[in-house]
């Protein structure tokens, strides 16, 4: 029951953090509301006995790469939203598509997804076993993601590095 | 299952996945290499090294042809359908590599990133063709997107190569996150991200519904990557915004990469109840991408458009039947990137610092001006429109009657008034070329060597394709028959 | 000599020493003079190597002749399958009789980016020829769409003022409608796993092949849709007048003499042959379109005021007979279809080149620029009279064999058929006299043309064959129909029962 | 058998004239010219006089196999002669009078431009004329027919450079072909029911099964279909009704040539194909009628038109169509040896007419308008004797050849109906009257031309005079033609006083293998069952010849009266006549009918209908529209890609549920 | 004891939010953000199908998914100040240069 509770709570939290993110004009708000997100999130993974994963959800998710947006945010002092009308097609077909696309799944997964119940911790996750998982079967994803994150280097050097003349870039085309 | 027993990897499984090896290598090289140059040397001795990687990751696909099987604890499984995509990506990244020698000169772009990222590229490309659980797929699949994110945006200082990168980068995102879901609903509904696990369970008796929402997903995901309607919307965008060689690539490379993906889930993993969508997916991305271009006066956007149809084309042959259907779609993947290597090559070459000159208007005359390179172009129109006698011709021939075979007639008869519908446009720009006479100053520089390579290399290969197809057809066929077993 | 060699490589040679001819000339420096000659002397030798399938044909032998056939792609399992029968084999000599012609007519005309004109007329030869000798429907498909571009290129950069417009016109409507006829051969390749005409043919025949009765209407109007669209057949002809006027002489004469054929050929061959229970019962009403088409081409063609329409509107209404003939499935229809082709191809070829002629002294095709030539230009105006009474079907000239055979063809499947053709008769005189009449009679009307050339020694070169070869088709028609006849016989066999019903009726 | 009469030869040897003339003609003197023409064609008119000395000799008919032309299954053509009585004369009048008329043509011509072409035209003429003749199947016959056309529109348009002259050629070929349409009709309806067009076995067919065709009495059948297509055929070639309307206007042609194809031989091929065919047009009654009242008509209307022309040529021209339609009639009451016999004479005495009629051309320097002559009779005596001879011919005074010929077609027309007769007599009234009337203006009374036109020479006469001219002519007024001109006269002359004299019952003798030889048992017994009735009018037919020739008197009196006697007179009548002088005057204005009601129309109706409607506005428009359509499409298209991000993803998003829909609908179902 | 299905409907709603903040937001790095919501989605479907089958792999690959946002959002966000720099905006609806 206390499960339930728990894992209602953080929950309503987190999708009362992901509706904020959408209202929010501001992006920083947006930004912390995401973190709410993240670190509720990170609570439903130890509900489901994913220690690592909470950890790391909180660690590289709500710390590392919510600074880097925050950092960002703030390099560019992105100022509020405007609520410009630049596409009809989003709110015509996107909405609906979205809302009868979710409403599709998550009729799926209520009704045809079994009965399962989780306990908390159900499936212990701890690092020294996911560790032996990674460095073994998932051995070469793991090496290939290194190649990810050179390329994820280049690109921010590439496109985020000044210009090669060293001035300010010009606008063309 | 091989690797659940043992602690390390053995030798021969890093022969599975030596291609890949050799290019992450070369990229190494070339990013150490990058700092140590000046600007102007290194511009031309990086390509060097890029294509000298290119070609001996094709040397190490040959060699690894011979020790087809699965390694690293059922990741990968290097059979004849793998070689085949190996073959093609690290081709055009060759191709694209020699393509862009000039242009880098031209536009003043940054070498050392720029081969690097399109090494690294190929490797996620390759690893996606044989890769053989989702999870692998969904890393090699970022690596190949991510880096083509970046190189979009290459040309820096132009606006409009800048917003097609953050479009495609956001959209891609999106779509990748769909794809995402799908790989994680069918986690779920079988309990394996294998490949060949998947299809053992959804080939034993009825799939649960969540699997069905799963492949929906990954299908969103792939069908954006490869621009099928009602996925396409970003690529005219995309493509008209980006450097045009990295245009050519990332039109053949990554796309033949996830038609690749496409088929091992669709076929390889037993994916149950494609036909319909397919076929409407299919239909609407010919239709949509050969009415779009009708009106197109950038022939970088005209492309794109085309890149659309083509699309559909390739997609009628995942409807078809299989053994049919497979080779269908590999030979159609191949042809396609010899003939748009090609266009976008020589679009590259015309387009001049800037790329100012992308309008049909500024291929008026180029048939006077230029003729071997019009006439280069007019190969791979032609191949693009499907006139016998160029790979373009077969691969339509061969998707047809894969699906014909599977008796969908009324697809088929949307597909072939397509390709004469299509055959407008792409004939507009050779009459352009050929029967207008220019009427501003444009120049045409000379044809460098390393273009021209390219061209040839493409033309060669776009007549081969459409004159004895056989070979490669066979090649096709034993592949299917790899990924069926 | 007559070896088995030489038999089983004749077909490959006359298609492809164009093609040779063609490669050799892109090597050549743009000497225009050389070129000229060279593709003069190519297209020449191509004849003479043709002349060989007339000469040692076996004319009372009905099947394919000069067969070869070995694998060429396995997968699909397309084979390099050629031969030629008493049909096909006129079309090929027709196609390397009227290529040189071609050459020497456009010897002073093109004078700019010469050599690829004649790279692309050698191709087009190629592709013509290979379209009549194919057995295997791929290639022929091959050929088929090959002829497309060399043919729209010529047009769009040779061609007069609104040649773009005449060259996608042209593109468009042959490619739209000949997608169609690829794919029913896609149809037939899935359900039979061959494209070898011959082996397409027995299994139908046999009736071998599954889900043919819900099919074969719609592949029957596959192939006919392409066909009719390159005769063409009345409400899709609009091509061709455009696509005449703006494209240089050699294209209108091969355009006229060759191209148009390619879609009677095929209907007589695919669409009689694959498709006989269909093609009679769509005959009304492919009659009545070619009925239309004969009198409404000659209406039409009656008052245009610009020469080239003119023909072309008299080809559509000319190749009204051919279809007329073909689907009146009787011996002498069959036959006439035939006849009329070779003598269209003449005739018409003939006539594109005396307008070309005229339009490169005068740079104008309007009737009313014209007027009393035959002053200024005597010997062009007894050529040109020659052969506009070739057209009208003089007989003794060969118009006429063909439109007499079809007629009496037609008029024997039905009689209202052959009358309402027959009117054509009427009609061509109308239109091509009076054309004749108003450029060449009266007296000078401008007087830039009172001082107009007449024929040089190159121009009669290039119209005396034709006169010679309307004159001895008139004359001698049984050359050709003796070989023609067996083919006709062998390719009406299906229809014995039609016709012996229709006579008894 | 006798082996060969290289019967091929006489068609050929013109030919081979005009191939001469018309290939090298251009580099010959106007002597090797005009000996090249005449010997060729002298040459077949002595092969077919050699023929017909031996003729009583020979296997009549007689079929002469010289080469296959055409075969399409069972169907053939071929190149064969057929030798008989009918073929024998028509030869002999193409070949003899085609000869004459050449001779005079070399002096007629001999000024003209383009002297080699004129010669190879008749040449051309001759050939194709013979063929028709001696064609031994009616597709061989159709070549002639069509190539007689040919030579005829060549020659029409000889003067090319005059509009009208090229206007009228053709008219004539067109008017032709319209003709020959019914022509082909005829022949495929053979062809279908007999499988073959040789006269031998479609006539041979008919009368061995003479329970499959019988005589169609009761109704229209096949036989009478033939028989009135191939007669559509004959009017257009021999200018009957409603196809007349070329001949007059082929009268732009050269003189000799209206007087060789547009009087003497051309024209006559209708006759001579309908009495070819007489075996169906006598199981053909309905047919038959047709031909005869189509002739009566003819005549009658033609000579009503023939009254009022003032131009020489004209007024020979209608008077032509008017004889043809007598001889339509003969053939129509199945008279068909009547119809031949005044086709030879008519050959003598209009030709010599037309020539005459040239020569009185040439005389005046060109003028051909009857109002312009008068008074000639003392500056051109050898052509006013001759010229006198003819028209007493054709007004049928005997002991003139017309005479008889005339007289015989009356006669046996009055057996069928009195109708027939009496329009022929009254026509033979108006015939003598419009010939008088021509000769009265020609040759009596002042001259009423001015000088000067003849001074110089006449408007069609361009090119000038050369060294070598036989007679010194042209520049020095009213002058006599040269000897050569009127050698022909002469001779024709002496054929048409002395060419009806072997007697119309000699001639039906002559040729009754012909027409006999196949005569149907309702015909026989017709005849037999009258016979009593036609002795008993024995006598009565010289009560109607005496009245026809009174007819022909009263013409001539009349005639005298009003253009001689009362000059003023005509131009009375024709004031008190009023509209329909005027309606007679313009030929009653059939042209201008045949404008309004099938030029105009079809002209117009192709241009705005069929081109700019049918062709523009329909279809190409249809598709333009089409092709506009689909770039309205592609530009909406185009709208998808608003540039927009977000509605990017609303579409990924729209897509991406109606395919987990579509997902869910496969997996639930 | 919670129903599996709780946490899947709730990585589902995590899911459509994102999917609805791509479409309406305006500002580019909003929507980025948007794009991490939707990935934390999956992350959760992830580890809750973990927890199903009880297999540690789907654990795992939250971490794969982890490395890859990171990535992503290194050289998103380079591509954002780009984007900047030549248009000195963040507004999607004016980053609008190609269209049609």
């Amino acid at each position: 029951m206390l499960h339930l509770t728990i894992f209602l709570i953080f929950g309503a939290v987190c999708v009362a953090g992901a509706v904020n993110l959408l209202v929010q004009r501001h992006p920083i708000n947006s930004a912390l509301s995401l973190i709410v997100v993240m670190a509720s999130l990170a609570v439903e993974y130890l509900l489901l006995g994913a220690e690592f994963v909470a950890a790391v959800q909180v660690i590289i998710y709500a710390g590392a790469i919510m600074v880097l947006f925050v950092f960002v945010i703030m390099l560019l002092n992105a100022g509020e939203e405007e609520r410009t009308k630049g596409s009809r097609v989003a709110m015509i077909f996107g909405i609906p598509g979205m809302l009868v696309g979710s409403g599709l799944v998550a009729w799926v997964l209520l009704e045809r997804s079994g009965t399962h119940a989780v306990e908390a911790g159900a499936l212990p996750g701890p690092p020294k076993t996911i560790a032996w998982l990674l460095f073994h079967e998932f051995l070469l994803p793991f090496e290939v993601t290194s190649v990810l994150v050179l390329i994820a280097i280049m690109g921010a050097v590439v496109l985020a590095g000044h210009s090669d003349s060293g001035g300010p870039a010009k606008k063309e085309g | 299952m091989n690797g659940a027993a043992q602690v390390t990897p053995q030798a021969v499984e890093y022969i599975r996945i030596l291609p890949e090896i050799v290019l992450t290598i070369f990229g190494i090289i070339i990013m150490m290499l990058d700092p140590l140059m000046d600007e102007r040397r290194s511009q031309r001795t990086l390509g060097a090294v890029g294509l000298v990687g290119a070609l001996a990751a094709i040397v190490a696909t040959l060699y690894q042809s011979q020790y087809p099987g699965v390694g690293f604890w059922g990741m990968v499984n290097v059979d004849s359908f793998s070689v085949f995509f190996h073959f093609l990506v690290t081709a055009v990244t060759a191709v694209v590599i020699l393509t862009s020698y000039e242009y880098m000169e031209v536009q003043q772009i940054r070498a050392g990133e720029y081969y690097g990222l399109i090494l690294f590229g190929a490797v996620g490309m390759c690893l996606m063709s044989s890769a053989v659980e989702l999870v692998l797929i969904f890393i090699a699949l970022e690596i190949s997107s991510i880096s083509t994110y970046i190189l979009a945006g290459f040309r820096r200082r132009a606006a409009i190569s800048s917003e097609s990168s953050v479009k495609y980068f956001l959209l891609g995102s999106f779509a990748t996150a769909f794809f995402l879901y799908g790989v994680a609903l069918m986690f779920g509904a079988t309990g394996s991200t294998s490949i060949a696990v998947i299809g053992q369970v959804l080939a034993s008796g009825q799939p649960p519904v969540l699997a069905y929402v799963g492949i929906a997903l990954m299908f969103v995901g792939l069908g954006f990557k490869v621009a099928a309607a009602p996925f396409h919307v970003w690529t005219p965008d995309v493509y008209e915004g980006a450097p045009a060689p990295i245009v050519g690539f990332m039109s053949t490379a990554p796309k033949a990469a996830v038609f690749a993906v496409l088929l091992r889930i669709l076929f390889e993993a037993h994916a149950p109840g494609r036909l319909w969508l397919i076929w409407v997916v299919a239909a609407l991305s010919m239709t949509l991408g050969n009415i779009g271009a009708l009106v197109q006066d950038n022939v970088k956007r005209l492309l794109a458009y085309s890149s659309i149809a083509h699309a559909g084309y390739l997609l009628v042959a995942f409807a078809a039947l299989p053994a049919n259907g497979i080779p269908a779609a590999m030979f159609y993947t191949a042809s396609y990137a010899a003939m748009n290597v090609g266009a976008f090559a020589v679009v590259s070459h015309l387009a001049s610092a800037g790329e100012r000159y992308v309008t049909m208007e500024d291929y008026a005359g180029l048939g006077r001006r230029s003729p071997l390179l019009a006439a280069t172009l007019t190969i791979f129109l032609l191949s693009l429109i499907g006139i016998p006698a160029t790979g373009g011709f077969f691969a339509k021939f061969y998707v047809f009657s894969a699906a014909l075979q599977a008796n969908l007639v009324g697809l088929v008869i949307i597909g072939v008034l397509n390709s004469a519908v299509g055959a407008y446009y792409y004939l507009r720009v050779i009459v352009v070329m050929y029967m207008r006479e220019a009427r501003q100053e444009v120049p045409v520089s000379p044809v460098p060597l390393g273009l021209g390579v390219a061209l040839a290399i493409s033309a060669v290969a776009t007549i081969y394709l459409g004159v004895l197809p056989g070979r490669v057809l066979e090649y096709a066929t034993r592949s299917a028959g790899d990924l069926l077993r | 000599m007559n070896s088995p060699t030489l038999d089983s490589a004749i077909l490959t040679l006359v298609t492809f020493i164009p093609m040779a001819g063609a490669l050799l000339l892109l090597l050549f420096p743009r000497r225009d003079r050389d070129i000229r000659i060279f593709a003069l002397v190519v297209s020449v030798l191509t004849f003479g190597v043709s002349l060989h399938l007339p000469v040692y044909f076996e004319r009372a032998r009905a099947g394919f002749q000069y067969e070869i056939n070995t694998p060429w792609i396995p997968t699909p399992n397309i084979h390099y399958h050629m031969g030629v029968d008493g049909i096909s084999m006129w079309l090929v000599v027709l196609t390397t009789f009227l290529t040189p012609l071609c050459v020497l007519i456009s010897w002073k005309s093109i004078h700019e980016r010469v050599k690829e004109f004649f790279i692309l007329l050698l191709i087009m030869e190629t592709a013509l020829i290979g379209v009549f000798v194919s057995l295997d429907l791929f290639l022929f498909y091959f050929f088929w769409e090959a002829t497309l571009i060399p043919m729209a290129l010529l047009i769009g950069i040779y061609g007069h003022e609104r040649r773009v417009y005449a060259a996608i016109k042209f593109f468009m409507f042959t490619m739209i409608a000949s997608v169609f006829m690829l794919a029913a051969i896609l149809w037939l390749y899935a359900k039979l796993g061959t494209f070898d005409f011959v082996a397409i043919q027995t299994a139908i025949r046999n009736g071998q092949v599954d889900g043919w009765v819900g099919a074969a209407p719609w592949l029957f109007l596959g192939f006919f849709v392409a066909f009719a669209v390159k005769v063409p057949l009345f409400p899709v002809h609009t091509w061709l007048p455009d696509a005449h006027v703006e494209a240089p002489t050699a294209g209108s004469v091969l355009l006229a003499g060759v191209l148009l054929k390619m879609g009677t050929y095929g209907m007589l061959r695919f669409n009689l042959g694959l498709f006989p229970d269909q093609s009679r019962s769509n005959a009304p009403w492919i009659v009545t379109l070619a009925l239309i088409g004969i009198i409404y081409g000659a209406l039409v063609a009656m008052v245009q005021p610009n020469m080239k329409k003119l023909i072309a509107y008299s080809s559509i209404s000319h190749l009204g007979f051919v279809v007329l003939g073909i689907f009146s499935f009787t011996q002498a229809g069959l036959d006439g279809a035939m006849f009329v082709m070779l003598a269209h191809g003449v005739s018409t070829g003939a006539l594109f080149m005396l307008a070309g002629i005229l339009h490169e002294r005068r740079h104008t095709f309007e009737i009313t620029e014209f007027g009393g030539l035959a002053t200024p230009m005597p010997v062009y105006a007894t050529f040109f009279s020659f052969i506009v009474l070739a057209s009208v079907g003089l007989p003794l000239l060969n118009g006429f064999v063909g439109e007499f055979l079809v007629l009496s063809g037609a008029f024997r499947a039905r009689e209202v058929y052959g009358i309402l053709g027959a009117t054509g008769v009427i009609w061509s005189a109308c239109y091509l006299l009076w054309m004749y009449q108003r450029v060449f009679f009266g007296k000078v009307t401008h007087d830039v043309n009172r001082t107009l050339p007449d024929l040089d020694m190159r121009e009669r070169l290039a119209l005396w064959p034709t006169a010679v070869a309307a004159l001895v088709m008139g004359v001698a028609p049984l050359l050709w129909l003796n070989a023609i006849d067996p083919a006709v016989q062998n390719a009406l066999a299906p229809f014995a029962q039609l016709a012996s019903k229709v006579v008894g009726q | 058998m006798t082996p060969s009469l290289h019967l091929v030869l006489i068609p050929i040897l013109p030919l081979i004239g005009a191939a001469v003339n018309g290939l090298l003609g251009k580099r010959f003197s106007r002597q090797a010219v005009a000996t090249v023409a005449l010997a060729f064609c002298g040459a077949a008119f002595a092969m077919a006089l050699w023929i017909a000395l031996r003729f009583s000799s020979l296997p009549i008919p007689l079929t002469e196999y010289v080469a296959p032309w055409i075969r399409a299954g069972s169907f053939q053509a071929d190149f064969a002669f057929y030798l008989d009585q009918l073929s024998l004369v028509m030869m002999l009048v193409v070949t003899g009078v085609g000869f004459l008329i050449h001779i005079y043509a070399v002096g007629y011509m001999w000024e003209e431009g383009g002297f080699y072409r004129f010669f190879s035209y008749l040449n051309l003429f001759m050939f194709f004329m013979l063929t028709l003749v001696l064609a031994n199947n009616y597709l061989l016959m159709f070549i002639g027919w069509e190539g007689v056309g040919l030579a005829s529109y060549l020659l029409i348009g000889f003067w090319f450079t005059k509009d009208a002259a090229a206007a009228a050629g053709k008219k004539a070929f067109i008017v032709n072909r319209i003709g020959d349409f019914g022509f082909l009709i005829a022949l495929f309806l053979l062809i279908k029911h007999f499988g073959s067009l040789n006269f031998a076995d479609v006539f041979g067919t008919i009368v061995e099964n003479s329970t499959q065709y019988p005589v169609e009495t009761a109704g229209a059948g096949l036989l009478t279909a033939i028989g009135l297509l191939l007669m559509v055929g004959a009017a257009g070639k021999s200018a009957q009704l409603p196809l007349y309307v070329w001949l007059p206007d082929a009268m732009e042609g050269p003189t000799p040539v209206s007087a060789l194809i547009h009087a003497a031989t051309m024209v006559t091929a209708g006759v001579y194909m309908v009495a070819r065919s007489h075996v169906i047009f006598d199981r053909a009654p309905m047919a038959l009628t047709v031909v005869a009242i189509v002739g009566t008509l003819t005549a009658l209307f033609a000579a009503t038109i023939g009254i009022c022309q003032t131009d020489i040529k004209k007024v020979l021209a209608y008077s032509t169509i008017s004889q043809l339609g007598y001889m339509f009639l003969a053939c129509g009451v199945a008279a068909y040896s009547a119809g031949i016999f005044h086709l030879m004479t008519h050959a003598f005495f209009k030709g010599l007419l037309f020539l005459a009629a040239g020569s009185v051309i040439h005389a005046i320097g060109g003028e051909q308008d009857m109002r312009k002559m008068g008074g000639l009779r003392d500056h051109i005596p050898a052509t006013f004797w001759t010229m006198t001879a003819a028209t007493f011919a054709i007004a049928g005074f005997p002991p003139f050849a017309g005479f008889f010929s005339k007289d015989e077609i009356l006669w046996r027309a009055s057996q069928v109906s009195l109708a027939y007769w009496g329009i022929g007599v009254f026509t033979a009234f108006l015939t003598s009257f419009y010939m008088f009337r021509l000769w009265f203006l020609t040759f009596f009374g002042e001259y009423r031309g001015d000088q000067e036109a003849t001074q110089a020479h006449g408007g069609i006469h361009a090119t000038g005079s050369r060294a070598g001219v036989p007679a010194p002519h042209g520049h020095s007024g009213i002058h006599e033609s040269p000897k050569i001109m009127l050698i022909p006269l002469a001779i024709l002359a002496i054929l048409s006083v002395m060419g009806g004299w072997i007697g119309a019952h000699r001639f039906e003798l002559f040729l009754a293998p012909v027409f006999s030889s196949h005569q149907t048992a309702h015909l026989v017994a017709l005849t037999s069952e009258q016979a009593g009735q036609i002795t008993a009018m024995e006598h009565l037919e010289w009560v109607f010849t005496a009245i026809s020739v009174a007819a022909a008197a009263l013409g001539l009196y009349l005639a005298w009266l009003l253009y001689r006697d009362r000059p003023q007179l005509p131009q009375r009548i024709a004031n008190a006549l009023g509209g329909f002088y005027h309606a007679v005057a313009n030929k009653y204005y059939v042209d201008e009918l045949y404008a309004v009601l099938f030029v105009k129309p079809v002209v117009d109706g192709s241009t705005s209908i069929l081109w700019h409607g049918v062709d523009q506005n329909v279809i190409d428009d249809t598709l333009n529209d089409s092709a506009e359509a689909a770039r309205d499409v592609s530009d909406s298209v185009r709208h998808m890609q608003s540039g927009n991000l977000r509605s990017y993803a609303g579409w990924v998003a729209l897509g991406a549920a109606g395919v987990i829909a579509y997902m869910i609908w496969m997996g639930t179902r | 004891m919670v129903p599996l299905s709780y946490y899947l409907v709730l990585s589902g709603i995590l899911f459509a939010c994102g999917v609805t903040g791509f479409l309406i937001k305006r500002n580019i790095i909003t929507i980025f953000m948007s794009i991490e919501l939707m990935l934390n989605g999956v992350n959760l479907s992830f580890v809750a199908f973990a927890a199903q089958w009880g297999k540690l792999s789907g654990q795992i690959f939250v971490f794969f998914v982890m490395v890859v946002a990171a990535a992503e959002a290194a050289v998103g966000l380079a591509i954002i100040i780009a984007v900047y720099r030549t248009r000195e905006t963040l507004n999607v609806d004016q980053v609008n240069l190609l269209k049609l």
